[in-house]
């Protein structure tokens, strides 16, 4: 494994400032370290791309930049000055501008609003005029290419709009510094290659920008220079014209992917949900696919493409317009997630706070949730019960916490991605639903709970997991249905599946770098 | 309360985090613990504590005559305190009740005047209670739209119709035998009759929330409808029944109202509904939805009713009452907040402190 | 590729857009149904009862709205950041009774040094809520019911049996509800101002726009770096400072002010707010739509008034109306959502 | 709005209980000191011994009420009541008194005082206060004669309604529109007087040319008061002249008539209070209108509560008993007495009031 541990390399010209640089910056949550050594030096008109995979720390430094986290160490600066960002504002102000991955507009303002908020043009007697709002917003989208019209309001766009308005807001901003998260997961090809020909000319402006992104052909096709971390630490920067992207994913890594994923093989056996033609309007359309006991079906894609939804709307938690969801022989009622749970199916969701628990209940009772109707005597919950059944899923799962009692909030995310797990096997599942199943657990437990859903395999319950993180979805799946832009766009066996094919299922821009 | 219904993705995803937000945030308490130390617990330990103060300190308090002229007076808050404490856990809000109570109150009114028998009379009035709950259930559960404008809304709308119907009429002449059935005691103890309905109604809802599956789905509800319909709880349906329940338990009160006062009036009520609401967050049932108790709603209605009584008793004039009442409201929630945001300042001091020791 | 930034010839959307989109948003407009409503109403009933339009009749209307127009409009700068202040009718009755009091102490203050005071004295009371709601960050619907007995119990223990009537006051300031100008009381104009004023703030400058981005998403707004805390604080103030002005004109038009002044009036204020089209969960609504719902729901007391009907039904009639309202900003919005996900569809 | 869903602490619960609890105490220490509306007399009189009466009016802080307590603590010091209390509601709603008279009951107070919002609403424990031990003097507002010792009335129900007619129709010359404004629809002295009125206005040929169109109620709330004068404006064009016997409703119909251009063109008269009708008398809104000496209600209610607590009188017609200053009065028919004539105030007189 090749050793680039120019962790103490800060621009290689040496004689130019960079535009903002970051140095060793530290931060930790309670007990969990989510940045070791944050570590980034930006150049006037550059284009630096930061890599690493989910949970590397990527994240936490954007926010550190954008002023929403404050380091507990570590140096700041931008354009030469030491920098200690309060807020938001002061680090726009100071000039950078992020775009986030999941963009957030205000859901009742116009479009050009939602550009120009905080910052609208004013008229006469110094009062918003609305006019050279709507102007300038329109001439953003003309130099983008698209067609939004900014005086309608944001509810209801589609993410790939919300991005562009991202875009649009940044650009309008005349950043410094613009900070890219991921801005390409939603967008097609077209849209792609639009954005990046504004990314380049604003470079040529001397701007300096800094772009997170999951793909290597755009990270080699953009890139001037690509700073890689592990683990929430620094590892290399080198310039995108010394390096081959294997080198990269060897740096990113750290390990080799085949060990990563500790998938044994299992008997597959009937098929145990059938997806017919499932179509819903503007959503996702013709779903058919198959997913037999014991089976890994890995729905891969980007994020957008329409796989959750299509998962919830197997569930019964959302409605479809046509098609029809077969469960073991049966056909299942749409949008009652009541019988489906009871026919066999569980969900572990993807945003555990929101979805998946109930933060504020105790450990005992997140379990149970999911048999409410089981443990209970004369229609009364038996305390006594509930409270052995949670006890032994939790052993069973290794669930690291002081008492079944303790509210769930105060367990780590990898505990508590353990419970919502136990909760489902509980109720002894036919097929299990899992939507990112290691999203923002740490390196460690997430092998943990590979092996806990390569086991539930194993036992024979069919598992339909949805990933971004590609080398998950080669490490577990037994098949891959790659979506992109609400279709299905592959079908893949373990063997056929490798990044090339999924990438390029998953874009339509033919993805063949890697 | 907690749902916008904008479909945009406006995840918070820059400012949450999932990882925890505090070293210091505090670690979960065991059973005991939980029952001792818990939002609500302080709401029965004041309760105790003002009682054994206002026995010592106000004359003929400790007497079973108090006991039974303050049960009476707190009866018709106890009753809908229990539905609403259901609402308010899931999240929503019902400001109609006072109003339901007016409506049933005037519609048994016009009944008996009217010549109809006493017993159908009282039966009519609770379905029309529990048609008013329909309703409610109906705009928010099945229709989605949000509960605190339709019950501002129901509030007027029930009220208006208790005027369109007994007018400003009063109707006064309830059969003797059943006023006083209303009013008696049982035996020397001083406890109104009526409070074996009334603690069966709270033993219903204290049971229904705390030891059924249904209860343990509101929990959830209130915490996040999200993480509710994973696990198989049908919201709307949910929702829909509590609404019939709560008005269904405002047309006891209300039939409570008329009978004590042998008063059947369109403005019976009016005002309850913030009473209500008053008592119950005193209880410990967080607004947000996802906390609360019977138990500590129970000691919140008792609370404002002995203070209430007790500075009767002492002759203080209401002026002291409704500030004292609104003070105690406002220290309730204020309270747990002035704690954590000194916490967190703590915290944010320690970070910075550190932060500059290393970066010098 | 440095010519992405001048590139001129994408899709440009078609220039007659302006056109059809001003009629567009005309009838997207939350405000129209109201004053549909509003125009109907007043049209049966002079119709049916043509005394309803003399000039004495108009000035009623307007002076009836008047009050309760000022107060609904503070109350839309909460509701927009989605808060709430019950606590305005007690604001209003510590207010007007202090203007009584000010009068009795000093008969001869200038009236607009009574404006300035009454609304400094309303600004400290909401300011009181907005430091409670933002520094403890506990829900304003909680704390505003707490202060709506509190500030009703300060009233009733300063006040006591005490009142003040408007012959305590000095002509000029009872005149003030009295006289016209170009028709319409000069009170009315007082709130029509304000009513301009607060439209042209929300809508034309940026602390205004604020104030919607923090409803429409709290979360977006924090991380956008709008101080959320300041501006819902100022929000309180303002709507504190409105209810002052409420309080002082209150004292100006009816006879007596004390205790019990302004009981109540909360519901009515959040039920012209929701009418008027402002959106319980924040975000979305206008001063303007609000200041209009007032009118409307005034006007029906009149209008059943003049029309001779049982004036039971109004309270009823109120309900139905904000129900309606809330009924069709659901119809509206999943009409668009539905759209918006049809046309979506077929760009796929 | 409540979405601030930001603060979820759980702790400083000690700190709010203890708080809470502070709260609570101190509210108590601060009514055991100085409660605004209890006074001890000073000298409790012979023969008195320890006997207390307490006044519990319609609702508390309101103006004429004042009045009328003022005279009712000067009666009982006067007649020798150990102490005189005043507690009563904020709102004058039905049910609202029903708790004071418990706790009245409860403290063991002589003699009970009241004006009753609605006749049947306080009756049960009225009921309850009088096994108890209790007499009940009703005032001003009479409750259900079943619930009550004694009624004493401000002055013969009739002379009140056929004063009010005989202003109404000098003012409007004889014939013409004319409405009534009362305070609630249940008030039972308002009733009585205006079945009274309509019973006149039937009978006497002197008032043929009169009609009554309309009677409205203004809750005796100052601002629905006011819509309502101002309602009756526009739903009857032809009207004449109001009556509003009630001081809050005469005040209210004033006001909106002397800032109207109904002024001096319809008339007013009614049941009001001097210092606040001054005003308009001076302005010419309302010519003339009466009332009783509001003090001398509330003093010969204690003298009547004190006679009936040491047994002199029991409340059966043709009792007597002096009530001091205002020398002999004697009970009726009904248990009913009778203050006094009433007063018509007007331009020249009414500077000689003062209340």
């Amino acid at each position: 494994m090749q050793q680039t541990h120019s962790s103490r390399s800060g621009p290689a010209e040496g004689e130019q400032v960079p535009v903002l640089s970051l140095s060793h910056a530290a931060k930790t949550f309670g007990p969990v370290v989510a940045l070791a050594d944050g570590t980034i030096h930006i150049e006037a008109g550059e284009i630096h791309a930061l890599v690493g995979e989910n949970g590397a720390g990527k994240s936490t430094l954007v926010k550190i930049l954008a002023g929403l986290h404050h380091p507990d160490s570590g140096d700041f600066q931008v354009a030469g000055q030491s920098v200690q960002f309060r807020n938001v504002a002061e680090s726009k102000d100071a000039g950078i501008s992020v775009i986030y991955q999941e963009p957030t507009l205000f859901p009742d303002l116009s479009v050009a609003e939602n550009i120009f908020i905080g910052r609208q043009p004013k008229g006469r007697f110094g009062l918003i005029s609305k006019a050279t709002m709507v102007r300038e917003a329109r001439k953003l989208f003309e130099r983008l290419g698209v067609p939004i019209d900014p005086t309608r309001i944001a509810e209801g766009l589609s993410i790939a709009d919300q991005q562009i308005i991202e875009i649009a807001k940044a650009i309008s901003l005349d950043a410094k510094v613009l900070v890219m998260d991921e801005p390409t997961a939603a967008l097609s090809g077209v849209e792609v290659e639009r954005l990046f020909s504004v990314a380049r000319s604003l470079r040529d402006r001397g701007t300096g920008i800094l772009f997170i992104s999951h793909r290597f052909d755009e990270v080699f096709d953009l890139c001037d220079r690509i700073t890689v971390m592990r683990d929430g630490r620094y590892i290399s920067t080198h310039r995108t014209a010394d390096v081959t992207v294997e080198q990269i994913v060897r740096e990113m890594v750290g390990r080799d992917i085949g060990a990563l994923f500790p998938k044994t093989p299992a008997e597959i056996g009937d098929v145990v949900l059938k997806v017919d033609g499932l179509s819903r309007a503007g959503v996702f359309r013709d779903i058919s696919f198959e997913v037999r006991a014991g089976e890994i079906v890995a729905l891969a894609g980007l994020v957008g493409a329409g796989r959750t939804e299509v998962a919830r709307a197997v569930f019964g938690i959302d409605p479809y317009d046509a098609g029809d969801i077969t469960f073991d022989g049966r056909k299942l009622r749409p949008r009652n997630p009541q019988v489906t749970i009871t026919a066999g199916m569980g969900f572990v969701p993807e945003d555990r706070r929101k979805q998946g628990l109930v933060m504020d209940l105790s450990v005992a009772r997140n379990v149970t949730l999911t048999l409410r109707n089981k443990y209970t005597t004369a229609g009364l919950i038996n305390g006594g019960a509930e409270r052995r059944a949670a006890q032994e899923w939790s052993k069973r799962l290794q669930v690291k916490t002081g008492s079944q009692e303790y509210a769930v909030s105060t367990l780590s995310g990898g505990n508590q991605q353990k419970v919502v797990l136990a909760k489902w096997l509980a109720t002894d599942p036919r097929l299990l639903i899992i939507d990112e199943p290691t999203r923002g657990i740490d390196v460690g437990t997430k092998s943990e709970v590979h092996r806990l859903i390569s086991d539930l395999a194993g036992r024979g319950i069919a598992i339909l997991m949805i990933s971004s993180e590609l080398p998950e979805v080669l490490g577990m799946a037994d098949r891959v249905l790659v979506m992109r832009e609400g279709r299905i766009t592959a079908e893949l066996d373990r063997a056929d599946a490798n990044p090339e094919s999924v990438m390029h299922a998953a874009t339509s821009s033919a993805g063949g770098t890697l | 309360m907690s749902e916008t219904t904008s479909t945009t993705s406006t995840a918070p995803a820059p400012v949450a985090d999932n990882t925890k937000p505090l070293a210091s945030e505090p670690k979960g308490r065991t059973g005991a613990a939980r029952i001792l130390m818990g939002r609500d617990a302080v709401t029965i330990y004041a309760l105790i504590a003002f009682l054994i103060y206002a026995a010592i300190a106000i004359p003929r308090f400790a007497s079973p005559v108090t006991t039974g002229f303050l049960l009476l007076d707190v009866i018709p808050v106890l009753l809908i305190a229990m539905p609403m404490t259901l609402i308010i856990i899931t999240g929503d809000i019902d400001l109609s009740v006072a109003s339901t109570a007016g409506l049933t109150s005037a519609l048994m009114g016009v009944l008996w005047a009217g010549g109809t028998d006493i017993w159908l009379a009282l039966a009519i009035s609770l379905l029309a209670g529990i048609a008013a709950g329909m309703f409610n259930g109906f705009l928010i559960a099945v229709l989605g739209l949000p509960s605190l404008a339709v019950t501002i809304g129901t509030l007027a709308l029930f009220r208006g119709l208790a005027l369109v119907i007994i007018g400003d009429n009063a109707v006064a002449n309830f059969p003797k035998a059943l006023t006083a059935f209303f009013t008696s005691k049982i035996g020397g103890t001083g406890i109104p009759t009526v409070m074996i309905g009334v603690v069966v109604v709270m033993v219903f809802f204290g049971v229904l929330l705390h030891f059924t599956p249904f209860g343990r789905g509101l929990y959830a509800m209130g915490y996040s409808k999200e993480a509710a319909s994973f696990v198989g709880i049908n919201v709307a349906r949910s929702k829909f029944w509590l609404y019939v329940g709560s008005g269904a338990v405002s047309a006891l009160a209300g039939i409570y109202w008329t009978l004590r006062y042998t008063s059947a009036r369109s403005d019976n009520a009016s005002g309850l509904e913030l009473a209500v609401i008053a008592a119950v967050l005193l209880g410990g049932v967080s607004i947000f939805g996802g906390k609360g108790s019977i138990p500590g709603v129970i000691a919140g209605v008792l609370l404002i009713g002995t203070l209430n009584y007790a500075l009767r008793l002492a002759r203080v004039s209401d002026v002291v009452l409704i500030t004292v009442t609104g003070l105690l409201l406002i220290l309730s929630v204020v309270a747990p907040s002035i704690g954590s945001a000194i916490r967190q300042w703590r915290h944010t001091r320690r970070v910075r402190r550190s932060f500059t020791r290393k970066a010098t | 590729m440095s010519s992405a930034l001048d590139h001129k010839n994408a899709t440009t959307p078609a220039p007659d857009a302006g056109a059809r989109g001003a009629v567009a948003s005309l009838l997207r407009m939350r405000e129209l149904p109201v004053l549909i409503a509003l125009a109907l109403l007043v049209l049966v009933t002079y119709l049916i009862n043509p005394l309803f339009l003399t000039a004495q009749g108009v000035k009623d209307l307007l002076l009836n709205a008047t009050i309760i127009m000022i107060l609904a409009v503070g109350q839309t700068l909460l509701i927009i950041t989605r808060n709430i202040d019950l606590s305005v009718g007690s604001m209003l009755g510590l207010v007007a009774f202090g203007t009584g009091s000010l009068f009795s102490a000093m008969p001869d203050v200038p009236i607009i040094a009574v404006f300035v005071i009454g609304m400094a004295f309303g600004a400290l009371l909401g300011a009181v809520n907005g430091a409670l709601v933002t520094l403890a960050k506990v829900p304003a619907l909680v704390i505003t019911l707490g202060t709506l007995y509190v500030y009703r119990g300060l009233n009733n223990a300063w006040a006591g049996g005490k009142q003040y009537f408007a012959g305590d006051r000095p002509e000029e300031f009872g005149a003030l509800s009295v006289n016209t100008f170009l028709g319409f009381p000069v009170i009315t104009l007082l709130a029509i101002v304000v009513v301009i004023a607060v439209a042209i703030y929300m809508s034309g400058t940026r602390p205004g726009r604020d104030l919607y981005a923090i409803g429409s998403d709290p979360d977006a707004a924090t991380a956008f770096g709008i101080k959320v805390s300041k501006r819902v604080f100022l929000a309180f103030l303002a709507n504190g400072a409105l209810a002052g002005l409420a309080g002082v004109l209150y004292a100006s038009r009816f006879n007596s002010v004390g205790a019990t002044t302004g009981t109540g009036m909360e519901l009515t204020v959040v039920a012209a707010a929701v009418v008027g089209g402002v959106a319980i969960f924040g975000g979305s609504g206008s001063v303007t739509g609000a200041a209009l719902g007032a009118v409307l729901l005034t006007t029906i007391t009149s209008s059943l008034t003049a029309l001779r009907v049982d004036k039971f039904w109004q309270q009823a009639i109120v309900g139905v109306l904000i129900l309606t309202a809330i009924i069709i900003d659901r119809v509206a919005s999943l009409r668009t959502a539905k759209k918006l996900r049809i046309s979506e569809a077929r760009n796929v | 709005m409540m979405l601030n869903r930001k603060n979820k602490g759980r702790t400083g619960r000690l700190g709010s209980m203890v708080a809470i609890t502070a709260v609570a105490a101190l509210a108590l220490t601060a009514c055991n000191s100085g409660s605004a509306s209890s006074t001890d007399t000073s000298s409790p009189s012979a023969g008195g011994g320890d006997q207390k009466i307490t006044f519990i009016p319609k609702q508390l802080n309101n103006p004429y009420t004042d009045v009328v307590l003022g005279g009712g603590k000067k009666g009982a010091t006067e007649a020798g009541f150990a102490s005189s209390q005043v507690v009563g509601p904020l709102e004058a709603s039905a049910s609202s008194q029903v708790s004071f008279i418990n706790a009245e009951t409860q403290a063991g107070t002589n003699v009970i005082a009241i004006a009753a919002n609605d006749p049947d609403a306080v009756c049960t424990a009225l009921g309850e206060a009088r096994s108890a031990g209790a007499k009940i003097v009703a005032f001003d507002s009479d409750t259900n004669p079943d619930c009550r010792d004694i009624f004493i009335s401000q002055v013969v129900a009739k002379d009140v309604a056929l004063i009010q007619t005989k202003l109404i129709s000098e003012q409007i010359g004889g014939s013409g529109e004319i409405a009534i404004l009362s305070a609630t629809a249940n008030a039972t002295n308002q009733n009585e007087w205006i079945k009274y009125m309509e019973e006149e206005l039937a009978s006497n040929p002197a008032y043929k040319d009169i009609k009554l169109v309309a009677k409205v109620y203004g809750d005796d709330n100052d601002t629905k008061s006011f819509q309502e004068a101002q309602g009756l404006m526009q739903a009857h064009p032809n009207l004449k002249g109001i009556i509003s016997p009630t001081t809050v409703g005469i005040a209210a119909t004033a006001r909106y008539l002397s800032t109207s251009a109904y002024k001096g063109k319809v008339a007013l008269t009614g049941l009001g209070l001097p210092n606040e009708m001054r005003p308009f008398v001076k302005d010419g809104t309302v010519k003339e209108f009466a009332l009783w000496d509001p003090a001398q209600l509330g003093y010969v209610a204690a003298f009547a509560g004190k006679a009936l607590k040491d047994g002199k009188i029991t409340g059966a017609e043709g009792d007597t008993f002096t009530a001091g200053e205002l020398g002999e009065r004697k009970v009726e028919k009904g248990g009913l007495v009778i203050v006094g004539p009433p007063t018509v105030f007007n331009a020249e007189n009414i500077d000689k009031y003062n209340f």
